[in-house]
């Protein structure tokens, strides 16, 4: 059953990130993306992580992929690919070395032979209290410094994603400077 | 008061701070205040330590904090024992007179502020250099007294000669300082510590701790930290090779002459010796080669005063022979007679000095002999002060002079070392001749300068002659303490020669030299230094006397024009340095400057530089300004650490 | 044949047969509804009261001509209207529909999916919701349905993030996110509407703006873009967007009613000694306070007239989440108290 | 049946090689951003993967940093392709070489 579920969504998952990478339109390759994030949570839940793999749903696709999408359609970018000189030599260069990294551990990974027990993820790392204790005891400095680091990044997108002052964006400061 | 030894350089250099910082913008009434005053209040602390001292006559130490350097701890410290009593005194007296005397001579100078916050600042470093419980205090205001010279010398910035000159006297004590500090450091890595209260001690207790094997250049501890020393008491106190400085240092106002180039700074070469009179016992070679060349350096400078022309170049190479004539006492172990003259030769130095002062102020900055003359009329008190001084410095009996020189011809007699005694005498009766010389070149005879400049003439007011009246009192005064054993009559007048017993300490196993001269050989001494000291006033004052004048120079200069020539242009000692030192290391230095900093070094960075420029000439084109580009290159580093752990 | 296997099968069909009479439901309920606020008939011919206009309806959607714009990008286009019926079906199978039943020699929840995470889940499949919006939009290469989707994905985005936040303060007194614990949790205390009043305000509002209903139907607003993303959709294919709203109401309806409302329960009545009637009881209570939700929802859709872009944006992020935040502080400080 | 946890990293090694191929080919700023959230869900993958062979919880907390982080990182990444695009009116990395010499 399991090698059942994990056969089928690690082929979904490959076979819908080579379409992230490959799709010259980059909504296909975004909605590919969304199935490569379903895929690689339903295999988080097969590994005994449901809480990390509903997160990855909730946050990634529910959220920061519909970011991507409104930005693409915000932008209308189209299929347009500019072709400039020394490209081919990146393309192949990128080719060959990824294939030769991704072989390289694949083949390291093929000799050795881990985890293969016979019963499922332990009640104990299944269990949403235990992941929530480590989060909330040994991991709690870094929490709340990735909290600050959210924080930090959207004031940061919003200065940059900000219109110049001058523009028609900022209807209401004038509206209020109008008033005697 | 003795407390309050820390106060002295303090009260100088609060009032060096006060007028260095704000004196320029402050009236000149308030710059002399604080130029005076601080001086001033500084001299009644130390008379009234030094009064507390007299009464306990214990040696007196005060720490205030220590310095440490790894396993190294200097203390910062203060000694007052017999030694820095007597030089403190010195210090702070005729420095003070200086500074009041300096208020009237400097009153016109544009620099007054700058020029009194540089003489406190003098004293300052002075007063450290004699107050140091250890050699690194010492060597600071060492240092604080050359820098004060510097500034002092080149205190006319504007002209072209005294800036050249105070350069001069700065890199000759360097030569010095160098010496010393490697004197300092051989101290250091032997017995850890610079205080005298640890070395010397431990010395006199154990000399074989210094004479034992060689040290260095074939010469043991003692011998090689002597030398180091002296050498470097010969850049400060002016003796062969390194007085050429001196002369020179007469383009600083004429006080600071008097103060730093007469009274203080240049005895504090002798005072080090003093101080450190222990090694020395153990280094007798080197003791010796002191004499010598303390000898060498009174005899050599009093023929070069003969043919000086300049009042203050006279002055000045009386001041170096008479410093000889404290090297040559120290060098024969008689230190206390080093530090008699030291003390009584402050005095009336510095009398002469500020006596000189007062007429070139007269004659409005004018410097030459042959150009005064029959001064005498318009500057009564002056010539009668410059009189005492010539008295005193050519050993007029009952004057200081007298019993200072005395002792030390005395010692040098009692040591046997007859030829030193000759040399000695033979500069005692030169000195009688040149002081003299100078003294009915200057106020006998006709005037000799411009109508302007006599009509200009005038005696100076009383802030300059109160202490030249005072330093004259001292002049004839200050011997009196060390009356010679043969004229006390039974008593024991003599309040000097022990002075020292407590500082001289007897190293260990030196054998206690007990030289009895028979009462007839010391009269016969007695007599000798007297007729040569008077022999010298009748020798100047038929040659110089009346009305004669210059008459005999010219005589002297045509009959023997070569050696004229030598002595007017000092040996030529400065040219011979000039073509044998100073240009070949200007030359050396050209080489290192265009052939090794030019070449081999710029050239070295150069090549570098260009080699990067080259290299980014060419590595730019890697940077094709596509992030994609880039992010390959990291992709592939990231490529090669996997592979590079994973095999 | 497991009997797990089989039980959550029939619990599946159950609730999957209940969810597909929503919309036809819905369509009368909203015609007549309207019409009765506006004070005409409307629909009103077939059978009493009209009440197979629906059925109508379906058969008119199934037999209209299935037009797919020719420059429309197809697979995407094709795909959409599948996509919106996705999240509507499965966010049911978490939620609780009635009491626990007895079958063979074991008790069984009435839930499809009894998964800890459960109400996270909810979310996360509800938040899939906002793709078939965007594709459908911007398959159909038409500026208005474009517009409407960009609309559509910043509003949905959003609000899911005031719903999140209160729903969370939920769980918090539960201690669980499981939808079931939720329901025993009302069952013996309070109804959380009451304690948690403000998180179910920002949960309401919520609602409206995650299904699209006026005053929220921003992406479709057919005064300004016709029919927003669905402009270029007919027949069978309109239809599943259609029913993927009616069918994702009833789901937010029935989540609201389980976190507020106590769920299938009621006070005061021992469910689990009833048996069977008792399930029955339990699935036609949620069935009802769902039918008034959703009636709620067709009150105010001809009530109020629609927000205007950045006035809904405000709202969303300077007040709703605001007080979500809020509510949330004060309901983990009212536990931790020991007050709830 | 159940499956080996190396199969699981052996599956996350390819989805990293084919998202960082995609990350270094692709010209669209956007595409390359998906790339990488690629090969962002291998590493998490992998992270999972050995939580799960060490029975840790260590291994889901640091996915979790890595979600936010990557939520930061689109915000960011998206919010200056937006500022780009305004002043360049693209996004094609290829056009947009300030850097280059």
């Amino acid at each position: 059953m399991e090698l059942l579920v994990f056969l089928i969504f690690a082929f979904l998952a490959v076979a819908a990130s080579l379409v992230v990478v490959a799709h010259k339109n980059p909504v296909y390759s975004t909605m590919a993306l969304v199935v490569t994030l379903f895929a690689v949570a339903v295999l988080f839940v097969l590994l005994g992580a449901p809480f990390i793999g509903v997160l990855q749903v909730l946050i990634y696709t529910g959220a920061i992929v519909v970011l991507f999408l409104f930005v693409i359609m915000l932008l209308n970018i189209g299929r347009e690919e500019s072709q400039l000189a020394g490209h081919k030599a990146q393309f192949f260069t990128a080719i060959f070395g990824s294939v030769l990294f991704g072989g390289l551990v694949i083949l390291a990974l093929s000799s050795v032979r881990m985890g293969a027990q016979s019963d499922g993820p332990s009640l104990a790392l299944v269990s949403l209290k235990g992941l929530a204790t480590t989060l909330f005891t040994e991991y709690l400095l870094p929490f709340e410094i990735i909290g600050l680091l959210l924080l930090v990044a959207v004031i940061g997108a919003t200065v940059a994603a900000r219109r110049p002052p001058q523009g028609e964006g900022s209807v209401h400061p004038q509206k209020e400077e109008a008033q005697p | 008061m003795l407390d309050l030894l820390w106060l002295i350089p303090v009260l100088t250099f609060t009032g060096a701070t006060l007028n260095g910082l704000f004196g320029a913008k402050l009236p000149k009434s308030v710059v002399t205040a604080i130029g005076v005053g601080f001086p001033g209040a500084a001299l009644l602390v130390a008379l009234g330590a030094l009064w507390q001292f007299a009464g306990t006559a214990e040696a007196f130490s005060q720490t205030y904090w220590n310095w440490t350097a790894g396993s190294l701890t200097i203390p910062v410290a203060f000694l007052l024992d017999r030694l820095s009593a007597v030089m403190l005194f010195v210090v702070t007296f005729v420095g003070f007179w200086i500074h009041v005397y300096s208020v009237g001579y400097m009153s016109h100078e544009s620099g007054y502020w700058r020029y009194f916050a540089y003489l406190n600042l003098f004293m300052t470093a002075m007063l450290l250099l004699i107050l140091g419980d250890n050699y690194l205090i010492m060597f600071v205001g060492w240092e604080g007294v050359g820098l004060c010279s510097y500034l002092l010398i080149g205190f006319y910035y504007d002209q072209v000669f005294p800036p050249y000159a105070g350069k001069k006297a700065f890199i000759v004590n360097r030569i010095g300082d160098f010496a010393f500090l490697v004197g300092m450091f051989a101290l250091i890595a032997t017995f850890g510590s610079l205080r005298y209260a640890d070395i010397f001690p431990q010395i006199a207790a154990n000399p074989g701790l210094v004479t034992g094997s060689d040290y260095a250049f074939g010469l043991p501890l003692a011998g090689f930290i002597a030398l180091c020393f002296f050498v470097g008491a010969m850049g400060k106190s002016a003796q062969i090779p390194l007085y050429v400085w001196l002369p020179d240092a007469m383009a600083g106002p004429t006080p600071v002459s008097a103060l730093i180039h007469a009274a203080t700074m240049v005895t504090a070469g002798v005072y080090m010796i003093a101080r450190t009179n222990v090694i020395y016992q153990l280094a007798p070679g080197i003791s010796q080669f002191v004499a010598v060349i303390g000898a060498a350096t009174a005899i050599f400078a009093a023929t070069i005063a003969i043919a000086q022309n300049d009042i203050k170049k006279v002055l000045a190479y009386s001041t170096v022979s008479q410093l000889g004539y404290m090297f040559m006492a120290a060098g024969l172990g008689a230190y206390s007679a080093a530090i008699f003259h030291l003390g009584t030769h402050a005095f009336f130095k510095a009398l002469l000095f500020l006596g000189s002062g007062s007429v070139i102020h007269a004659m409005g900055g004018e410097q030459d002999m042959r150009k005064m003359g029959g001064l005498g009329k318009h500057l009564p008190q002056t010539s009668k002060i410059y009189w005492i001084g010539c008295l005193a410095i050519a050993g007029i009996p009952g004057l200081a002079g007298f019993f200072s020189k005395d002792e030390i011809l005395h010692a040098a007699a009692a040591e046997h070392q007859w030829a030193l005694y000759a040399v000695g005498l033979i500069t005692a009766l030169l000195t009688a001749v040149y002081m003299f010389r100078s003294h009915f070149l200057t106020f006998a005879g006709k005037f000799r300068g411009t109508h302007e400049q006599e009509h200009h003439l005038h005696e100076s007011p009383p802030v300059m002659t109160i202490p030249l009246w005072v330093l004259a009192a001292g002049a004839i005064g200050a011997g009196w303490i060390g009356i010679p054993e043969l004229l006390s009559f039974g008593a024991d007048l003599n309040n000097f020669h022990d002075i020292l017993e407590p500082i001289v300490l007897q190293p260990a196993g030196l054998a206690v030299e007990e030289h009895h001269m028979s009462g007839a050989l010391q009269w016969v001494l007695l007599l000798l230094a007297t007729a040569a000291g008077v022999g010298g006033w009748f020798i100047a004052r038929s040659i110089y006397g009346r009305e004669r004048g210059l008459a005999a120079d010219r005589t002297f200069e045509q009959r023997w024009p070569a050696v004229h020539r030598l002595l007017e242009n000092k040996y030529y000692v400065d040219e011979i340095y000039d073509r044998f030192i100073v240009r070949p290391l200007a030359a050396l230095s050209y080489f290192f400057w265009k052939g090794i900093d030019m070449l081999v070094i710029d050239g070295a960075v150069n090549t570098g530089a260009s080699t990067v420029e080259v290299a980014g000439e060419v590595g730019r084109f890697s940077t094709t300004g596509n992030v994609r580009n880039y992010a390959l290159y990291f992709f592939a580093g990231v490529i090669v650490l996997f592979v590079w752990l994973i095999l | 044949m497991n009997v797990d296997v089989l039980v959550t099968v029939v619990k599946a069909v159950v609730v999957l047969v209940l969810l597909l009479q929503v919309a036809p439901i819905m369509i009368w309920v909203e015609r007549r509804g309207s019409a009765f606020m506006q004070d005409r008939p409307g629909p009103n011919r077939l059978g009493p009261f009209g009440l197979f206009q629906g059925l109508a309806d379906a058969v008119k959607f199934l037999f209209k001509e299935d037009v797919t714009p020719a420059l429309a990008d197809k697979p995407l286009y094709l795909a959409a209207p599948v996509l919106a019926l996705l999240p509507a079906f499965t966010t049911s199978v978490v939620l609780p529909w009635g009491p626990n039943f007895h079958w063979g020699d074991k008790d069984y929840r009435f839930i499809i999916a009894d998964a800890d995470t459960g109400v996270l889940l909810f979310l996360a499949l509800a938040s899939l919701g906002v793709y078939s919006l965007v594709m459908a939009g911007y398959a159909s290469n038409n500026k208005f349905s474009l517009l409407g989707s960009i609309r559509a994905s910043a509003q949905l985005i959003s609000y899911e993030l005031a719903m999140t936040v209160s729903v969370l303060a939920v769980v918090i007194p539960v201690n669980s996110f499981n939808l079931g614990d939720v329901v025993e949790y009302q069952r013996t205390h309070v109804w959380n509407f009451l304690p948690q009043f403000l998180g179910f305000l920002v949960f309401s509002v919520a609602a409206f703006a995650e299904t699209n209903r006026l005053p929220f139907d921003l992406p479709e607003a057919e005064s300004e873009l016709i029919a927003g993303f669905h402009t270029e959709y007919s027949a069978m294919r309109f239809a599943a967007f259609f029913m993927a709203e009616y069918t994702s109401m009833a789901a937010l309806s029935a989540l609201g009613v389980t976190l507020y409302f106590g769920g299938w329960s009621l006070p005061w009545i021992n469910y689990e000694g009833l048996g069977w009637i008792g399930v029955a009881i339990g699935l036609g209570t949620l069935l009802a306070k769902v039918a008034v939700c959703m009636f709620i929802f067709v009150w105010v859709r001809w009530t109020f007239p629609r927000f205007r872009y950045d006035q809904l944006m405000r709202l969303g992020w300077k007040f709703l989440l605001p007080v979500a935040i809020l509510n949330l502080i004060a309901v983990a400080a009212m536990t931790l108290a020991g007050w709830l | 049946m159940t499956v080996p946890v190396s199969w699981y990293l052996m599956l996350a090694a390819a989805l990293f090689a084919i998202g960082t191929i995609g990350a270094l080919t692709r010209r669209n700023g956007i595409s390359i951003f998906l790339s990488i959230e690629v090969m962002l869900n291998a590493a998490n993958l992998t992270l999972i993967a050995y939580s799960r062979q060490l029975d840790s919880h260590t291994g889901q907390v640091v996915v979790f940093f890595v979600l936010a982080v990557a939520a930061a990182e689109a915000a960011v990444g998206l919010a200056l392709f937006i500022a780009v695009f305004r002043q360049r009116h693209t996004i094609d990395l290829n056009r947009i070489n300030l850097l280059r010499w």
